[in-house]
C-alpha cells in the first residue's frame, strides 16, 4: 500500500515538474457514513457520488458552499437570443487534465452525451436535452426539446471526464450494472477537477492528492495536499475517530454530539441549513389501507384525517429534542433556497392535540385507526427518532402507528412503488426550482414523471399546470404558476412537512469547513487555518 | 483412512450445498435488489428491464442452479451495490478478517489454555477463583459492550489506539497485513482483544472441567502412585489427554471465530468480511450474503477437517481404528 | 437373644423439607456467590414481570411519552410531564427505568421462550437419534454439528432473514418476537439434542431395555422414566446457561437492528440507542441498560456455574 | 525378627464433609514384613482402599490423615513432604490399581510410561530406560516385548494390560506393593495368572505385598496374613488359615461363611450376616458390628473394642475381653462353633 503510493507519487512527481517548489503536505482525513457506490461520474446520481465528482471532477456550473451557482468549466452561459431552445456555453481556457490532456469542447460533448445513454443515472437530469454540438473548441450549445430556461441548474452535478482517457481505457459506456463487468471508471477517474485519484478500495478508503496544474490553483485557500476519504458507518465510531484525532472532518456530525464537541479540546463545529426538508407522506390513493384495522375505506383519503397529522406534529418539540435545535420546522417541502418559497406557507400548521382529535371524530373516527409509518433509520438526520416521536404524538389523537424502521434501500423502492401507507421521506432540490418537487411529489405517478410520489395523489389539473412550467420562458409567469401550484398542493395535506434539517461538520480546529447546502462540499472553497 | 477422507469430502460437500442453498434461498425475499442499482429517479421500465437483466424473474430453481454452476466456475455474482465481481470484494476483505480471526484465534487459544490449566491446576487458589468469576463476567458481556467501553477507554479517553479501521497495510502480493505497520498493529489490538473475549473464556473455561476430569481419572492417580511429579503429570499426561475433547470444540469455536466476527467488525469499522456482510444484509446485496455464507460454510468444513486430522494426530486409538476398521 | 436393633426410620418429610434438606439447597446456601446471584436475577426477574405496576411510565406506549421530557437527567424532573426520572430519559422523553423494567420483561420473554423452544427441540431430537439410530441419527447429529459450528448469531441473522422474507411486510413487527424467539431457539438447540443423545445410547444397552425388546414391549415409555431424570440436571444447567446466552444473543440482535420495533425497546434496543449518546453526555441512556443487561446475564450465568458444579459431585 | 517393611499405628483419615467429619479409617494398626503378603478383605467401603490410599500419601481432599504414623522401613513417610513423599511412590511403594482399562493413560504407548516410570526413579539413560522397560515386560510375562512395548495400552487385553500396570509398579524395584483389588476387573480365567504372578515376583523380589480385595478366595490362594475390616477399623487380623479356618470376630465369621470352598464345615451351611454396613456418616458407638451383631450385649453399643491378642489373632471385640467377666457367657450362650475355635 505506502509503497504503491509512493510509486505513484515518484511518477506523478515527475509528469508535473513544476511541483519542484516543495510544499508541506497537508492530509484531509476525511470521514462520513456511507461511500460513494462509484466513481463513475454519471453512472449513479445521489449526494455521496456526487461528493467525489466535485473533487476529482467538475461540472460547467456548480453551487459554492452558500448555494450560489458559479461557472467552473464554463465561464459564461446564455440561451441563444434568437433560439429560446438553445444554451450556449463558453468553456474555460487553458484548463488541464489530470494526465495533462487539454480540456475542449470536445471533452463536454463527450461526457454530456455520455450522461444521456440509457443507463446512465443522471439522464433524468437532461431528458429536455436534444442535442450537444461543439461550434469551437471553448465553445459549446446545447439544444433542448423545447424552452427550458432553467437547464443550467440541472448541470450542477454534471461532470466532464476526458474523452480521450475514456476511449483509451474503455470506459466511453456509462457503467451498467447490469453486465457482469466493471467499467475503467469505476474505480480510476480522470477529470480536471482539483485533486486527481490515488487509490480507491470501496467502503475503505479513497486517497486523492492534490493537482498541481489546477486551473483554479491560485484561487484556492488552504493547503491541503492529499484528500484520504474513509466511510465509517456508525455514528458513534465516526465521532470517536474525530475526538481521538484519527480523522480531521466527520462530514455527518449527530446532532447529540454537537454541544459536546463544541466544547471538545481542538474540534470545530459548523452547521447549517441543507436544501433537504423531511415530510410524512400519506397514501390517498388506495381504496383501503394495508396495514390499518379500518376496512373498506381509507382514513387517510378523507382531508380532515390529513389535517388532523399535520396539526397532531409538535414540530417545535421535534427541533428542540430530537433535533437538538438543528433544523426549521417546515410547513411547506422547500427550503429559503428555492425558487417559489414564501414565508408564509413555511408557517407550520398549528400544533393543536385537542382541535386534530376533534377532526379525526368529524372525519369519522372518534376512537382513531391503526397504521404503519414507514421510515429510515440510516438516510436523514435523526431518522428514526422523528418517526419515533411522531409515532407517540399521534398516539395522542388516537391513530396507533407502528413504526418500522428500515434501510433507504429497502425504504425507497417501497415508495416509489407506492406500496406504503404512511412514510417519511426527505427532498434534496439540487435545481432550487420548485418545479422539481411539484413533478416528483405531486405530480400523477408516470413512467417520468411523480417517480416519488408514493402517496398516490392525483390531479389531472394540477398535472397541467406543473407541466406547463417545463417550457414557460416568461420567469414572472411561470412564478405566477408557481404560487398558485403551492396554494393548491398545501391545501391537499397530502403531505405532512415535518423541517428543513441542518447538516454538522465536525473538524479538527485547525480546518474550518463551511456547510454546504447541497452537502457536497468542494474542498477547493475550504479555507485554510493554520494554528 | 482414504475412505474416511472420501466419506468426510462428500459430507463437507453435502454441507456447502445445504449453506448454498439457505444463503441463496433466505434473502432472495428480503428487500429489492433492484433499488440498491438503481438511483433515486429510476423509471418502472428501467426497473422491469434490469430484472430481467439480472434473472430475479426466473423461477427460483432456476435462478439457484444458475447461481450454484456460477459458483462452481468461482463466479459469485455481482454485487448488486458496488457493481463489482463478488469474488473480488471478498478477496479484498479476506485478508482483513482472516488476519483479525487468526490473532484472536491464537490468543484466545494461548491464552486461554493457560488460564484453563491454571485454574484447573490451582482449583482452589485466589487466583484461581478471581479468574473463573471474571470469565462469567466476560460471558455475561456483550461483544458489542466491550467493543464500545475498549474505545471509549483507549481511544477516547488514554487515544492510545485508533478507535476504527485497519490503519496502515501493507501489499505483499495479494494479500495485505497490518503487521508491518506501526500503526497498523495499533489498529489491531482492540479488535483483537474483543473478539478473543469470548472464545477465550470459552476456551479456558472447557480446559479447566475437561482437565479437572482427566485429573480425577484413574490413570492420572496411577501415575501420581508411580511417583510422577506433578508437572509432568499435568503438561504431559492431564494436558494430552485435556486437548481430545478441547480440540474438536475449540476447533469449532475458531472457525467460527470469522463468523464471529460479524460484530466486532461493526464495532471497529473494521474492513473485513463481517461488515461487508452487514451492510450487504442491510442492502439486501443476495450475492454477497450468498458468498459469505458459503465461505462460512468452507471454513467450517476446513476447520473440521483439520480438527479431525488433529484428533487422529492425538489420539492413537482412532489412529488404529481408522487404518484398521477391522479389528 | 439381642435383636439386630432396626434401622432408625426417617421421619415422613414434606417435598419442601426434602429440598431444604437436599445437597443442593445446601450448596445454595452455603454459596454466597449462589445466593447473591440468585437474588439478583429473582428480583429482576419479578421486577420485570411486575414492569406494569411498577414502572412510572409504559415504556411501550409511544403515546404516554412526552418529548419534551427527552434527555432529562436522572433524579430531575422532565420539562414536559414534571414527572421524576429517576434513572432519567432518553431522546423521546421514556423514563429508562421503565424501559429497563420493560426492556428486561422482553428480554426475559425472548430468553426464556427460546430457550423453551430450543430445549424441546433439542431433547425430543436427541431422543430420536439416539433410540432410532441409523441414518437419522447421522443426520441430526451432523446437523447439530453444523449448528454448532456456526455462531448463533448468525443463524439467528439468518432465520430472521427468511422469516422477514416469509411474513408479509405489514405483519413484520407484530411478528418480530416471536420470530426472535424461534431465531434465537433455532441457533441453540443442538446442546441439548448431543446430551440427550449420549444419555439415551448409555440407558438404550441396558438389560431393561434388552428385556423388553424381547418381550416385544415398546421399551420407550420405561426408558423414559429411567433417562429423564437422568438427564434433568444437565439438561437445567444448559438451559440456564443458555438462557444468558439468549438474553445476550437478543441484546446483539436488537443491537443491530434487527430485533423488536424501536418503539418497544428491548434492553439491547436501548443500548444501540444510548450508543450514540456515548459522547454527548447522555450517558445514562447507555449506561443503565447496559448495566441492567450485564446484571442480568451475570446472575443468570452464576446461576447456571453453580448449579453445574452443584449437580455434578465430583467436581465438589 | 526383622523389622517390618511396613508398619501403620493407629492411622485415622477423616473426609470433612457438610454432615461432619467422617471417619473413614480410625485407629488401624498393622505390620507387614518383607517378603510377606498381607490381606486386606471387607466390604466396599470398609475402608480397604483408602488403607491403601494413605499409606502411599494419595488421599485428596477434602480427605486428611488425622493421625497415627506409617513407618516404611522403620522411616516415618505419613509426615514427609509432598515432594518427598512423591519420591517414595513408585520408588519404594507401587502401586497396582483395580481396573488395567483406565490404569493406563491411552495417549501414550506402553513404553514410553515405563521409560518415564523408570527414569523418574533412577538415573537411567533413554537406552537404558528401554531396555529395562523390555526386561520388565517379560518379567511379568508378556510375550514378544521388545514388540509389545511400542504398543497402545488399547491395544493389549485385560490380563495383558493388568501385565504391564504390574511391570509400571515394579520400575524401581519398590520394597512394597499395595495391590487394590487387582484382579476384581478381570476374567476369572486371567485372574488365577495375575494372582500367581503377583505371588511369584513377591517371593523373588522379597516384596512386601498388601493385597486389598474383597475376595476372599484371592485372599485364601495369595495371603500369608489377612486383615478384616469393618467401618474403617480392622475387626480380625491374623495368618490366613486360622483367620479363614477359624474366625473370632463374629463379623469374619460371617465373612468366612461366604467362602464355601474353603470352610468344608459339616452342615454346609452358609453365614449370612442381617443388615448391612453403616453408612460412614452414621457409625454406631461401641463397636461399629453391634447393630447386626448376634452376640452384643450392653458393652458393646457403649465402649469401642480394643484389639486383643488372641492365640495369633488380634481381634477387636469385647467377647474376647479376658477381663469382662459377662463376655464368656455372651459367647458360650450362643454360638456353638465359637467354642471349637476358642478351644483349638
Amino acid at each position: 500500500m505506502s509503497t504503491k503510493r509512493f510509486a505513484l507519487a515518484a511518477l506523478l512527481a515527475g509528469a508535473t515538474f513544476l511541483t519542484a517548489v516543495s510544499v508541506e503536505a497537508r492530509t484531509l482525513r476525511w470521514a462520513r457514513s456511507q461511500d460513494a457506490t462509484t466513481l463513475d461520474p454519471h453512472s449513479g446520481n445521489t449526494g455521496p457520488n456526487h461528493v467525489m465528482g466535485h473533487n476529482i471532477y467538475e461540472p460547467l456550473v456548480l453551487r459554492a458552499f452558500d448555494g450560489k451557482l458559479q461557472g467552473a468549466l464554463a465561464t459564461e452561459w446564455r440561451v441563444l437570443p434568437d433560439d429560446p431552445s438553445t444554451w450556449e456555453f463558453k468553456l474555460r481556457p487553458n484548463v488541464k487534465f489530470h494526465n495533462g490532456n487539454a480540456f475542449t469542447a470536445d471533452d463536454v460533448v463527450f461526457s454530456l452525451k455520455r450522461a444521456m445513454q440509457p443507463a446512465a443515472d443522471m439522464k433524468s437530469l437532461l431528458v429536455s436535452v436534444e442535442d450537444v454540438t461543439k461550434v469551437d473548441d471553448l465553445t459549446v450549445r446545447i439544444k433542448t426539446k423545447g424552452p427550458n430556461a432553467l437547464l443550467v441548474n440541472n448541470l450542477t452535478n454534471m461532470f466532464i471526464m476526458d474523452k480521450e482517457w475514456s476511449e483509451q481505457n474503455n470506459a466511453t459506456q456509462v457503467q451498467d450494472l447490469k453486465s457482469k463487468t466493471e467499467n475503467f471508471a469505476t474505480r480510476n477517474a480522470m477529470g480536471t477537477g482539483p485533486f486527481q485519484l490515488v487509490s480507491r478500495e470501496p467502503d475503505q478508503r479513497t486517497v486523492m492528492r492534490r493537482f498541481e496544474n489546477y486551473w483554479g490553483r491560485d484561487a484556492v485557500q488552504n493547503d491541503i495536499t492529499e484528500i484520504v476519504y474513509r466511510p465509517i458507518p456508525e455514528a458513534a465510531t465516526r465521532v470517536a475517530a474525530l475526538l481521538s484525532g484519527e480523522v480531521d472532518w466527520v462530514q455527518d456530525l449527530p446532532p447529540q454530539d454537537i454541544e459536546r464537541l463544541r466544547t471538545a479540546q481542538g474540534v470545530r463545529v459548523n452547521t447549517g441549513p441543507e436544501n433537504r426538508p423531511i415530510f410524512l407522506g400519506m397514501n390517498v390513493g388506495v381504496p383501503e389501507l394495508r396495514s390499518s384495522d379500518v376496512k373498506g375505506k381509507n382514513p387517510f383519503a378523507d382531508v380532515r384525517v390529513r389535517q388532523a397529522v399535520n396539526g397532531a406534529i409538535n414540530r417545535d418539540a421535534i427541533q428542540r429534542v430530537v433535533m437538538r435545535g438543528q433544523s426549521q420546522p417546515a410547513g411547506m417541502i422547500a427550503s429559503p433556497l428555492v425558487n417559489g418559497y414564501t414565508k408564509e406557507l413555511d408557517t407550520p400548521p398549528k400544533y393543536d392535540v385537542a382541535a386534530a382529535r376533534k377532526m379525526i371524530a368529524d372525519a369519522g373516527y372518534p376512537n382513531g385507526f391503526s397504521t404503519t409509518l414507514h421510515c429510515t433509520n440510516d438516510r436523514y438526520v435523526n431518522d428514526e427518532g422523528i418517526c419515533q416521536a411522531v409515532v407517540g404524538m399521534l398516539g395522542q389523537i388516537g391513530i396507533k402507528a407502528t413504526l418500522v424502521a428500515q434501510s433507504l434501500r429497502v425504504h425507497f423502492p417501497a415508495i416509489q412503488r407506492g406500496e406504503y401507507d404512511f412514510y417519511l421521506l426527505g427532498w434534496g432540490i439540487p435545481t432550487f426550482d420548485s418545479h422539481y418537487v411539484f413533478n416528483d411529489l405531486y405530480r400523477t405517478k408516470t413512467s417520468s414523471a411523480g417517480t416519488w410520489n408514493g402517496t398516490g395523489f392525483s390531479d389531472p389539473e394540477l398535472d397541467k399546470k406543473i407541466d406547463s412550467l417545463n417550457s414557460e420562458v416568461d420567469l414572472a409567469k411561470r412564478n405566477a404558476t408557481i404560487a398558485e401550484i403551492w396554494k393548491q398542493v398545501q391545501a391537499s395535506n397530502v403531505y405532512a412537512p415535518i423541517h428543513n434539517q441542518f447538516i454538522a461538520y465536525g473538524m479538527r480546529s485547525d480546518f474550518d469547513i463551511p456547510v454546504d447546502v447541497e452537502n457536497t462540499p468542494k474542498v477547493r472553497f475550504i479555507e485554510s487555518r493554520r494554528s | 483412512m482414504i475412505a474416511y477422507l472420501l466419506r468426510s469430502l462428500v459430507q463437507a460437500a453435502l454441507v456447502m450445498l445445504a449453506v448454498a442453498f439457505i444463503a441463496f434461498s433466505m434473502f432472495r425475499f428480503v428487500g429489492d435488489p433492484i433499488a440498491s442499482i438503481v438511483g433515486q429517479d429510476a423509471t418502472l421500465k428501467d426497473r422491469q428491464e434490469l430484472s430481467r437483466a439480472l434473472g430475479l424473474d426466473d423461477p427460483m430453481p432456476v435462478q439457484f442452479a444458475r447461481f450454484l454452476a456460477n459458483a462452481a466456475q468461482g463466479d459469485l455474482g455481482l454485487s448488486y451495490r458496488q457493481g463489482r465481481p463478488v469474488a473480488a470484494l471478498l478477496g479484498e476483505r479476506l485478508p482483513a478478517t482472516i488476519e483479525l480471526a487468526l490473532l484472536s484465534a491464537l490468543l484466545a487459544l494461548v491464552v486461554g489454555l493457560t488460564l484453563g490449566v491454571y485454574t484447573a491446576i490451582r482449583r482452589n487458589g485466589l487466583l484461581a477463583n478471581v479468574i473463573m468469576s471474571a470469565s462469567l463476567v466476560g460471558v455475561s458481556l456483550p461483544t458489542f459492550l466491550i467493543g464500545i467501553g475498549l474505545i471509549y477507554i483507549f481511544s477516547v479517553e488514554l487515544r492510545w489506539l485508533p478507535s476504527f479501521g485497519r490503519g496502515d497495510v501493507v501489499r505483499l502480493g495479494w494479500w495485505t497485513t497490518g503487521l508491518l505497520t506501526e500503526s497498523g498493529r495499533k489498529s489491531l489490538v482492540m479488535p483483537v482483544v474483543t473478539l478473543a473475549f469470548f472464545q477465550l473464556t470459552l476456551i479456558m473455561r472447557l480446559v479447566r472441567s475437561e482437565m479437572l476430569e482427566v485429573m480425577r481419572t484413574e490413570y492420572v492417580r496411577f501415575a501420581r502412585a508411580r511417583g510422577i511429579p506433578d508437572r509432568v503429570i499435568h503438561f504431559r499426561h492431564a494436558l494430552r489427554n485435556t486437548m481430545v475433547p478441547v480440540v474438536t470444540i475449540t476447533g469449532l469455536q475458531l472457525g467460527s471465530v470469522i463468523a464471529f466476527a460479524i460484530v466486532t467488525e461493526t464495532v471497529f469499522n473494521w474492513p473485513g468480511l463481517g461488515a461487508l456482510f452487514v451492510q450487504s444484509v442491510q442492502v439486501v446485496d443476495v450475492p454477497v450474503m450468498a458468498a459469505y455464507l458459503m465461505f462460512v460454510g468452507l471454513v467450517f468444513v476446513v476447520v473440521n477437517l483439520l480438527t479431525d486430522l488433529v484428533y487422529l494426530m492425538l489420539d492413537p486409538r482412532l489412529r488404529s481404528a481408522s487404518a484398521a476398521p477391522a479389528r | 437373644m439381642h435383636a439386630p436393633v432396626p434401622a432408625p426410620a426417617a421421619p415422613p418429610k414434606g417435598r419442601l423439607a426434602r429440598f431444604l434438606d437436599s445437597d443442593l439447597f445446601y450448596s445454595f446456601r452455603t454459596s454466597p456467590m449462589a445466593i447473591l446471584a440468585g437474588t439478583v436475577a429473582a428480583l429482576m426477574t419479578l421486577a420485570a414481570l411486575l414492569a406494569g405496576l411498577l414502572a412510572p411510565q409504559n415504556a411501550f406506549d409511544p403515546a404516554a411519552l412526552n418529548l419534551m421530557d427527552g434527555y432529562t437527567k436522572p433524579l430531575e424532573q422532565g420539562l414536559g410531564s414534571q414527572g421524576l426520572f429517576v434513572l432519567g430519559a432518553d431522546a423521546q422523553g421514556r423514563d429508562i427505568l421503565s424501559a429497563i423494567l420493560f426492556g428486561s420483561r422482553l428480554s426475559l420473554v425472548v430468553g426464556v421462550a427460546s430457550v423453551a423452544f430450543s430445549l424441546v427441540l433439542g431433547v425430543g431430537l436427541g431422543l430420536l437419534a439416539g433410540y432410532v439410530g441409523g441414518r437419522i441419527e447421522a443426520l441430526i447429529m451432523r446437523i447439530a454439528d453444523i449448528q454448532l459450528s456456526f455462531p448463533a448469531i448468525l443463524i439467528a441473522l439468518l432465520v430472521f432473514g427468511v422469516a422477514r422474507g416469509l411474513i408479509p411486510p405489514h405483519r413484520h413487527e407484530e411478528m418480530a418476537v416471536v420470530v426472535l424467539i424461534i431465531a434465537i431457539g433455532l441457533s441453540n438447540w443442538a446442546q441439548y439434542a448431543r446430551t440427550v443423545r449420549a444419555s439415551t445410547l448409555v440407558e438404550k444397552n441396558k438389560d431393561y431395555v434388552q428385556a423388553a425388546r424381547l418381550l416385544g414391549i415398546s421399551p420407550l415409555p420405561v426408558m423414559l422414566k429411567h433417562l429423564l431424570p437422568n438427564v434433568a440436571g444437565p439438561v437445567l444447567v444448559i438451559a440456564t446457561i443458555n438462557l444468558a446466552l439468549a438474553i445476550i444473543e437478543e441484546a446483539t440482535l436488537s443491537y443491530l437492528g434487527v430485533g423488536v420495533p424501536a418503539t418497544q425497546p428491548s434492553l439491547g434496543t436501548l443500548i444501540r440507542f444510548g450508543q450514540q449518546y456515548l459522547f454527548s453526555g447522555e450517558w445514562w441512556i447507555l449506561l443503565f441498560p447496559a448495566l441492567a443487561l450485564v446484571l442480568l446475564a451475570l446472575s443468570i450465568n452464576l446461576l447456571g456455574d453453580w448449579l453445574r458444579d452443584a449437580l455434578n459431585p465430583k467436581l465438589r | 525378627m526383622s523389622e517390618p517393611v511396613l508398619s501403620v499405628r493407629d492411622l485415622r483419615v477423616e473426609f470433612v464433609t457438610r454432615r461432619g467429619i467422617l471417619k473413614a479409617i480410625d485407629g488401624v494398626s498393622f505390620d507387614i514384613a518383607k517378603g510377606e503378603v498381607l490381606g486386606v478383605v471387607g466390604e466396599s467401603g470398609a475402608g480397604k482402599s483408602v488403607t491403601g490410599s494413605a499409606v502411599i500419601g494419595l488421599i485428596d481432599p477434602p480427605g486428611r490423615i488425622a493421625g497415627g504414623e506409617v513407618r516404611l522401613g522403620g522411616q516415618r513417610i505419613d509426615n514427609l513432604s509432598p515432594e518427598a513423599m512423591r519420591r517414595v511412590r513408585g520408588k519404594r511403594i507401587g502401586m497396582i490399581f483395580q481396573d488395567p482399562l483406565t490404569s493406563l493413560n491411552p495417549l501414550y504407548r506402553v513404553g514410553e510410561q515405563l521409560v518415564e516410570t523408570i527414569q523418574t526413579h533412577t538415573n537411567l539413560s533413554n537406552a537404558g530406560a528401554r531396555k529395562r522397560a523390555i526386561e520388565l515386560l517379560a518379567e511379568v510375562g508378556i510375550p514378544a516385548p521388545e514388540r509389545r512395548i511400542d504398543g497402545y495400552p488399547h491395544e493389549f487385553s485385560g490380563g495383558m494390560r493388568q501385565r504391564v500396570v504390574i511391570a509400571l509398579a515394579l520400575c524401581a524395584e519398590p520394597e512394597l506393593i499395595i495391590a487394590d483389588e487387582p484382579t476384581t476387573a478381570l476374567d476369572v480365567s486371567v485372574q488365577a495368572q495375575i494372582i500367581s504372578l503377583l505371588k511369584r515376583l513377591g517371593r523373588e523380589h522379597g516384596t512386601a505385598i498388601m493385597l486389598v480385595t474383597h475376595d476372599m478366595g484371592v485372599i485364601a490362594e495369595t495371603a500369608d496374613r489377612v486383615a478384616v475390616m469393618y467401618s474403617g477399623r480392622i475387626a480380625e487380623i491374623g495368618p490366613v488359615r486360622q483367620v479363614v479356618q477359624t474366625p473370632l470376630h463374629p463379623y469374619a465369621k460371617g465373612l468366612m461363611g461366604a467362602i464355601p470352598t474353603l470352610v468344608q464345615s459339616s452342615d454346609d451351611r452358609l453365614v449370612q450376616i442381617p443388615g448391612s454396613m453403616p453408612r460412614l456418616s452414621a457409625i454406631p458407638p461401641g463397636c461399629p458390628f453391634h447393630p447386626r451383631c448376634p452376640h452384643a450385649w450392653d458393652r458393646c453399643s457403649r465402649d469401642r473394642p480394643d484389639p486383643i491378642q488372641h492365640a495369633e489373632h488380634r481381634v477387636a471385640c469385647h467377647l474376647y475381653d479376658a477381663n469382662d467377666p459377662t463376655a464368656k457367657a455372651h459367647m458360650i450362650h450362643t454360638h456353638a462353633p465359637l467354642e471349637e475355635g476358642v478351644a483349638s
